[in-house]
């Protein structure tokens, strides 16, 4: 019981003593992945793992901070460091809610490819995405599409595509060392990344990188 | 917004829509039946071959595109190596958007008509896209730069240059202020403004 | 990303406070603080820091690095060197204004310190912009950005990133994207 | 010129960033023009058919450039008045203020309350089924409470430990942040710097 141990003193000492003690580490990494999906041009692979056991950590507190006396000093310093991550987990769901509703047609048809253990939307997020398509589409049919002469009428999906732009530039630092990249645009120039090193390159050069957590961008 | 993608066009595209409305001169290479009204001053029924017009972007490039090209298209001036040796002359002290508010759009499309000049034009959009960055860098820097600034910008560099004003104001803010204030939409304001200035009218 | 978005990631750091309370340890998801113990110093994140000094619950003692006169040494470094050095603080600047905001009345010297800072900040932000433009200039396409903290690489975005994609735009013609639905093909 | 009107179109979503009324009246004008552009192509494409008339072509393939031209801008009219609708939920929640739903089709107005179920959906499935609200906490918490003061009148406002309070033109107030937040977006509410 180590994130919660303080307010625990009244409760029971319940379930899962390994989980509790990498709390920490699961908010670290939820505050890595959002940052890499707010500076990423594409969808990344969803963390629904840290998020959930996030908000349950967030649950358990709010629940045991019930128990606390209205003056309690701890109760300030919980609400404030709650109110801290969940504004970290807005902000990172929202920043996947924009892409799926940028690149909707596009995500999609990529997340069709991918077995159900390696697909980059959670449930959730493929339902709104699968929504969001057949609202836009029944909203250009409505005003316009039925309205138009013969096979103008289709809602032509390719060209209505709309792709992240995977060249755009962006800010990293390297978490492990990473020799050998090739610098997109370049003859073939290679470089290496040492360790808390900082650069600027395009995303495609290090895409990968950022998925496996070998970099992160900043 | 959480995310803050630069521009590149797409089919929903504004800039795009608008920058392919510019007019190109064109010949008409194949005749066409029952267009002669596209040419104002055209009196028969069809469009002749030999015929002047100035067509939109939007449709002249496909037109040139088709398998026996139904135009064939000129190279605006402002491409071409008088106006050119202009700009590698002295790049920033030109108001670009008076040779055209989409100079760099345009230009993206029109070098594809002509394999010769695409390097070309190509590096000449590139040089002066570099030599006027220091300016619309300096000028969105100073966050009381005068608004008109950006009139005399094309549309790509405007873009950049009123982004760059408004992270520079928030990082102004920023360092006046600290720590943040919660605020009101601007689009609350906006209608605030537009409700006050009815009650005025009436 | 907005500037207070920077602030929120440099409360995380920690700073030592003086308590005028007593508390047991409190058990943090992102890490426990504590023991509080009144009058001694202990080390809590700055966003804790902040709150518990707005109640009048503690004094602030500055960062190590807070002090007056090796920052005007650091400032003088920074002025000859071509290069940027390296900075006590990944957020040297926000933690100044955090903390000299809330706390100038624990902090010796708060205005000397303030100004090193504003002024090792300027020539830090004049350098930015000369190596910015040469970078285009020099049409890179790959850049390191040793010894630049959280703030300054935020400072240039998204113009940076922004001009570079569209250079990139102008040298490839867009080929590698989507240029295909401009319209005008097909 | 073929094509003019659906630019006019796409100029008004430049020249203007507030959501104004819709234009029913151009976008009937433009989808007018695709229907005489269809009909030609229609007559000179048996032409070409039945009397092997090759000669049409050229104008037929001119002006199925035209129709997908227009059908582009029409859909581009419609998109970018759904982004900024969609950006309105956001910052105002889920019921438009009606300076702004005057402006609205009823497909649009249909539009967006699908929207709204799709979010409240998926917020609510968010915590293996507990919920989450999205749209509170959007920007980097500070202090648990601020100081407002109240511009509009307001009325009772019901906060998470179940006080009421009434909030009426010129009152000020201190309250959690989180409560604040979405009312000092829509404007009832001001925040007082300390």
């Amino acid at each position: 019981m180590e994130n919660n141990g303080d307010v625990q003193m009244t409760a029971e000492n319940d379930d899962q003593e390994e989980e509790e003690v990498t709390a920490q580490s699961v908010l670290l990494a939820i505050e890595e992945a959002w940052l890499n999906e707010k500076f990423a041009p594409e969808i990344l692979p969803h963390r629904s793992d840290l998020v959930d056991c996030m908000l349950q950590q967030i649950m358990h507190m709010e629940e045991n901070m019930k128990r606390l006396d209205k003056e309690d000093l701890r109760l300030m310093i919980h609400r404030m460091e709650l109110d801290r991550i969940k504004y970290v987990i807005t902000n990172y769901l929202r920043a996947r809610l924009e892409k799926i509703e940028k690149y909707t047609i596009h995500i999609l048809s990529q997340e069709a490819t991918r077995s159900s253990e390696e697909c980059y939307l959670t449930v959730a997020e493929l339902q709104f995405a699968k929504e969001f398509l057949t609202n836009i589409e029944m909203l250009f049919k409505t005003i316009a599409l039925q309205h138009m002469p013969g096979n103008f009428q289709t809602f032509e999906v390719d060209t209505l595509t709309v792709k992240p732009n995977l060249q755009t530039y962006v800010f990293l630092r390297a978490n492990d060392r990473i020799n050998g990249i090739i610098v997109p645009g370049s003859m073939d120039e290679e470089i290496d990344l040492e360790p808390g090193s900082q650069h600027i390159i395009q995303y495609s050069a290090v895409a990968d990188l950022v998925k496996s957590g070998a970099v992160k961008l900043i | 917004m959480a995310c803050c993608q630069s521009y590149i066009p797409d089919y929903f595209a504004i800039t795009d829509i608008l920058s392919t409305e510019e007019r190109i001169s064109c010949k008409i290479e194949v005749e066409l039946p029952g267009l002669g009204f596209l040419d104002s001053s055209c009196q028969s029924e069809n469009l002749k071959v030999g015929t002047k017009v100035e067509f939109p972007l939007w449709l002249a490039e496909p037109l040139k595109n088709l398998q026996n090209s139904v135009v064939s298209v000129d190279i605006p001036k402002i491409y071409k190596e008088g106006y050119r040796e202009i700009l590698e002359a002295d790049a920033e002290v030109i108001v670009l958007s008076k040779w055209n508010p989409f100079y760099y759009e345009l230009g993206m499309h029109v070098r594809k008509f002509s394999d010769r000049d695409y390097e070309i034009i190509t590096e000449s959009l590139l040089q002066t896209f570099k030599s006027r960055f220091q300016l619309v860098m300096d000028w969105s820097q100073n966050a009381m730069s005068d608004p008109t600034l950006s009139i005399q910008l094309p549309r790509l560099e405007r873009d950049l240059f009123l982004i760059g004003q408004q992270a520079k104001i928030r990082l102004v803010e920023w360092l006046k202020m600290g720590t943040n204030e919660l605020v009101v939409s601007e689009i609350t304001t906006n209608l605030k403004k537009r409700k006050r200035e009815q009650y005025e009218f009436d | 990303m907005d500037p207070c978005e920077i602030e929120f990631l440099s409360e995380k750091e920690l700073v030592s406070i003086i308590p005028n309370f007593s508390f047991d340890m409190i058990h943090l998801i992102s890490g426990s603080v504590g023991p509080f113990r009144a009058g001694l110093p202990v080390k809590v994140p700055i966003w804790l820091a902040v709150n518990l000094k707005q109640q009048q619950k503690c004094r602030i003692i500055n960062q190590d690095w807070m002090d007056a006169d090796s920052l005007n040494e650091a400032k003088e470094e920074e002025k000859l060197s071509k290069l940027f050095t390296k900075m006590p603080s990944n957020h040297y600047m926000e933690e100044a204004q955090l903390l000299l905001n809330v706390a100038s009345d624990d902090i010796s010297d708060a205005d000397r310190i303030k100004t090193a800072i504003k002024d090792i900040w300027d020539i830090r932000m004049s350098k930015l912009r000369t190596s910015i433009d040469a970078f285009l200039k020099s049409e890179g396409l790959h850049a390191k950005l040793d010894h630049l903290t959280a703030m300054e690489i935020n400072s240039v975005r998204p113009l940076l990133p922004h001009a570079l994609d569209q250079m990139l735009r102008i040298q490839t013609g867009g080929r590698a994207t989507q240029s295909h639905y401009s319209g005008t093909s097909q | 010129m073929y094509g003019r009107k659906g630019f006019k179109l796409i100029s008004e979503l430049d020249l203007y960033s507030d959501i104004l009324p819709f234009n029913e009246a151009l976008i009937k004008e433009v989808l007018q023009e695709m229907q005489s552009l269809y009909d030609a192509n229609v007559a000179n494409s048996n032409a070409i058919r039945n009397d092997n008339n090759m000669a049409l072509l050229p104008s037929v393939q001119l002006r199925h450039i035209a129709l997908k031209r227009n059908k582009r801008c029409i859909l581009a009219y419609i998109y970018n008045r759904m982004r900024k609708l969609k950006e309105l939920r956001w910052e105002l929640g889920s019921i438009l203020p009606p300076e702004i739903n005057t402006n609205l089709i009823n497909a649009e107005v249909q539009w967006f309350q699908s929207y709204n179920k799709s979010l409240a959906k998926y917020m609510r499935s968010l915590g293996e089924d507990h919920g989450f609200n999205l749209t509170t906490n959007m920007v980097p918490p500070k202090t648990l409470y601020v100081e407002v003061k109240c511009v509009e009148d307001f009325g009772k406002l019901e906060l998470d430990d179940g006080q009421v309070i009434l909030l009426k033109k010129n009152t000020y107030h201190l309250l959690p942040r989180s409560v604040c937040e979405p009312l000092i977006r829509q404007g009832i509410l001001e925040h007082k710097s300390t």
